[in-house]
């Protein structure tokens, strides 16, 4: 058994993350971290995980030249990481296989997880069915509205879907919920958290388990143009699509570009974004950016994007964004609807309304002499079919 | 020994009744109990302490207004303020002691702050006489154990119970859901804690019967009751009713 | 101007295919014979299919060994070709990018195209909206009704999808109406027709775009277990991802299955299976199996499966299958639900109602003692949810 | 040269009416006529044809039951069957010629045979004397033109129209949909195809008014009336109404 953490649980020169849970989760997030290092040590580990996601999620994805979107927008050139081509059709199947195979590792036969926008809980419902793994996934109630299809994907896949009443219904009761779960049941449970947030290790375990998108993104575009962009670009709900893009760009003399959810307002409540809006907080185990009124109580949001509509940024990422490594902007819901459009009729893919924010920013980005952009597809819209025809009039 | 410690919600059923409440627990013998701060976001707690803070967040108890409501009582157990750690943090930890200060707390119980996540917070208010409880679950190592108990000592016999006092989780899970509890492991645990330490024990997370508590205090320790006492009050039941049956009993 | 076709347009030892078209379409169809050819000798055209088959597409697609899956039906070895991690879902797209290509060498502005399942007007769409080319897809009511999700997706692509009333509003009326609106407008646009169907040169055209899927799976099951396996199976439609799996592996001494739609009976009107229940006769431009009435009329079929009730099977498939070199099996529709339940929770990946026919097939297979088979996962089933919802009970 | 070219469904509005509209047809001068084998994807047509076939079909009219209800018929102009392929291979080239024989059908127009398809389909029937009406289509070329017409040969003066003629597509699309159209194409067709061969033209797809029939006889062709009388006669109009009116007037 373990006794301490190794790696650093802190980020940035504000120490921001850190390990703020239960005593009841303390000793299973240090058997975690232990287990990850040895993962991380293990050849074994890395082959199993390399070829499931070769030969499973379909890695590497593509990187898509935009270039009718590109022209439409007066940019010389636009690239899209193609992590909706992945399977089950989002980045979250890179974090969700690689702990399920680190809890089999770990000798746990139960999974839990929490999920939002549902894509989360749909690749942990497929990783765990591929992988034999029993799977409970905790869902708030309006997010299992708004997602219905990925409820019935997840139930598909043999997985217990748990609505979550309390609150708003959205990824924050869940989480809320999946904690108290594994605090039950982590004897025998991994509880696969599926963004860059929630106590050490997570935050670094998710991030290190997708940044494999931009190691891929960042020889592609070398491939492909010779040369880096001037702006990478992803969108940010916990934070984990956009450090999987962005950190391997860390190193390089480009802009580092996330997007918030702006929602329909500037007032607390009306959004999610969490740069201007937030102060430091903790919530679900970390210390980071965080929406809360003047009691220290967690704030509502609102985002048309179940998947943006996290109360916290992660960890990690905030941290680079304080340490002006990272800037972060806002996208409105009707912007978003806007991108997505735009990138159906000029290029034939339809984005996830998370993604959508990232496209929305392309005109802004255009419009302060920006040319080129590589832009982190997180997911597919198909689970978003019906928010885009009430809100398009489709 | 102190026999029971009891757990009510900041607020449940209303923070003018939080005075009375108080008294009347103290009129019973309770030398010490739990108090909560209601929180949006209650990660630790099950269904009957989650509804409760939010019934009483719905009346305005906000941490401010908690703190406020306990000023000035002195007819009262000494208070263990149980919460979570953000509202802490967002007062700030000067501020915090300049409000405890008029209040019967004696400590806090912070459910999601372990030790050396915020050492210099936690250095200040213990300094200032506020110090933080270390909390035992099933899943603390005894090596482990004994590193909590020495990063949140104990202040010694002169300090009162509440200060003193180590909070041992009975099992897994949230509090509140238990049923009829297995107390084999407990004891089991209880004296392999003895081995290295002497400081008071408290057992809680789902203890609720008179038989469940007597059984605690047979094993030299002090049984806390929560959900059970907050759903009784919520129905309507008086305190000392609900005590009373409490501190009796056989094991 | 052609006067004649250059390419062979029979197949098999009874001939079947040929271009019994109205005289209308037969230039346009001479000019598309022309500009297939004149492109295949054309290495750019190679290079743009190809670079957009891997950027835009996602090929080469995994090939997935399916452990779980193999142990539980008794066989050694079961791997899946993944079309389903294609863009837009399915195996279509390779065929409708590949002509709406083509379409745009020959100078052609506009495209029309018919669809059953969906999957072959999303993947159009997608294609004309990635080249800027109108878009018109013609879809039975029926098809509209239980594919809607497509619909909307087409919808957002800018494609006008247009009602077909007639008939039982399934593919077959689709491409009456398609061929008739193509005899309206074939001097500016192209149609882009969805499977191995039709008159000469469709036949050929999408068989030859779709073969990238056998050949990369053949390449893809050698290197993995050293071995080719001894079935090859993909469900049968019109025939295009059937000929696309199998055709690469004539020249293997293996076994070649086809799965057609068993319906939900053995009488004519209750099934789509065209080796039974079929007779050669002519349907929209080729000779091949057709399901009739002794009139010569065309008959009503019934699937569960939007993809797979069509009358007819492809004429170079049916070729194989008189010719025996490809053996045809039927799956009912209760068949395919069972077989897609079981992939769902063995493995966590959803197939397409016309995949799942496949998939009902291993069973009989691995009862007759094969034990290594390759099957063709010819889509993913998130357009097929409300479906599988309601007869799963999920 | 023949004045007008009109088509019918056959079971449109029944096949026990069939006889006599023939007969009618006969007594106004009408030397040949288009009859329509009501089909199940009839791919060339436009919706009233479609319709009209639907409810033929739907009262029973199937190939077979159309070729008897001719069987026998004297009374009639020369009929040329406007059919798919599908049906006629069905019945098989020998069957079929033993089912025609006794009918007014002097010639097929099979809508989706090319030449060259069905070679020796097309030579029985032909040899049987039943030859395959040749179609020339907007975007048949001209030198196409030239092999349909050789393929499909002119019997020769000796024979009726319904053997020798070219049908001659006026505009791209399906049969029926046309509105006024504009003849200045149609006589440029009509010159070019002069040069190529003197046999007699039909003009088709969309002709309707009094005027552009008076216009394509004035070009020297002779115009079909299809999808018109179809639905006129559907909505119960008399055929010697409807023919009377179209065999004059000027172009
Ligand atoms: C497609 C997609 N993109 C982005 C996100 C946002 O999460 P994160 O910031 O962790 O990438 C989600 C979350 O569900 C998602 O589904
Ligand atoms: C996923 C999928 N598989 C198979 C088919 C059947 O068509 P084909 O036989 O041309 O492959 C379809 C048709 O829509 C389809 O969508």
């Amino acid at each position: 058994m373990t006794t301490g953490f190794s790696l650093s649980s802190r980020f940035g020169t504000q120490s921001l993350g850190g390990c703020y849970a239960p005593e009841t989760l303390m000793q299973p997030l240090l058997d975690l971290e232990a287990a990850f290092r040895a993962a991380l040590a293990d050849p074994a580990f890395e082959a199993e995980l390399k070829t499931e996601l070769r030969n499973f999620v379909g890695r590497p994805t593509p990187l898509t030249p935009a270039p009718r979107l590109a022209a439409k927008l007066g940019l010389k050139a636009l690239f899209l990481k193609r992590e909706d081509l992945t399977h089950t059709g989002a980045h979250k199947i890179n974090n969700a296989l690689a702990q399920a195979i680190l809890a089999r590792r770990m000798g746990k036969t139960e999974i839990i997880a929490e999920t939002g926008a549902g894509q989360h809980g749909v690749a942990t419902a497929a990783a765990c069915a591929r992988l034999g793994l029993a799977c409970t996934v905790y869902m708030g109630v309006t997010d299992m509205a708004r997602q219905a299809p990925n409820v019935a994907r997840m139930r598909l896949f043999g997985t217990r879907v748990v609505p979550v009443e309390a609150g708003q219904g959205t990824l924050k009761e869940a989480v809320n919920e999946a904690l108290r779960a594994w605090a039950g049941s982590c004897d025998r449970a991994h509880y696969i958290l599926g963004s860059a947030l929630g106590p050490h290790p997570f935050p670094t375990l998710v991030r290190s388990f997708q940044t494999v998108i931009g190691e891929e993104a960042r020889a592609q575009v070398l491939e492909q143009s010779g040369a880096l962009p001037e702006v990478v670009l992803a969108c940010a709900g916990g934070g984990s699509n956009g450090l999987g893009l962005l950190v391997p760009f860390l190193g390089d003399a480009l802009r580092r570009v996330a997007v918030e959810a702006g929602g329909h307002g500037m007032v607390l409540g009306e959004h999610a974004a969490r740069l201007d809006g937030g102060r430091m907080g903790v919530l679900h185990g970390c210390k980071t950016l965080l929406l809360q009124d003047e009691h220290g109580h967690t704030a509502e949001t609102a985002s048309i994007s179940a998947g943006l509509d996290y109360p916290a940024l992660g960890p990690e990422l905030a941290a680079l964004v304080l340490d002006r490594k990272v800037e972060v902007r806002r996208a409105s819901d009707d912007e978003a609807l806007l991108g997505a459009r735009q990138l159906c009729e000029a290029e034939g893919i339809l984005p996830a309304l998370e993604s959508s924010h990232a496209l929305a920013l392309l005109p802004a980005l255009a419009a302060e002499g920006v040319a080129t952009i590589l832009l982190g597809l997180s997911g597919r819209g198909d689970k978003d079919l019906s928010t885009y025809q009430a809100r398009l009039g489709i | 020994m102190n026999p029971l410690l009891p757990f009510l919600m900041a607020g449940d059923p209303s923070l003018e009744a939080l005075p009375g409440l108080l008294s009347e627990a103290r009129s019973l013998g309770i030398e010490a109990m739990e108090l909560g701060l209601p929180h949006s976001d209650p990660i630790a707690d099950g269904p009957v302490l989650q509804a409760a803070a939010q019934r009483a967040i719905g009346r305005g108890a906000t941490p401010l207004r908690v703190l406020e409501a306990l000023a000035g009582i002195t007819d009262s157990p000494d208070v263990i303020l149980f919460t979570y750690l953000n509202p802490l943090l967002q007062i700030g930890a000067r501020r915090l002691q300049t409000l405890l200060a008029p209040t019967p707390v004696k400590a806090l119980l912070v459910v999601d702050l372990p030790f050396g996540e915020e050492p210099a917070f936690e250095a200040d208010l213990r300094a200032a006489g506020y110090p933080v409880v270390p909390l035992l679950a099933p899943t603390t190592t005894l090596e482990r154990a004994r590193q909590i108990l020495l990063e949140r000592p104990d202040p010694g016999p002169g300090a009162p119970f509440a200060q003193r006092f180590a909070y041992v989780v009975a099992r897994l899970g949230v509090t509140g859901t238990g049923q009829a509890m297995d107390l084999g492991p407990v004891s089991a645990r209880i004296q392999q804690l003895r081995t290295i330490s002497a400081r008071p024990l408290a057992v809680g997370f789902g203890l609720s019967d008179p038989r469940s508590l007597a059984a605690v205090r047979a094993l030299g320790a002090t049984p806390v009751v929560g959900s059970a006492l907050v759903q009784e009050l919520a129905s309507g039941r008086g305190l000392s009713d609900m005590l009373s049956g409490r501190l009796v009993g056989d094991a």
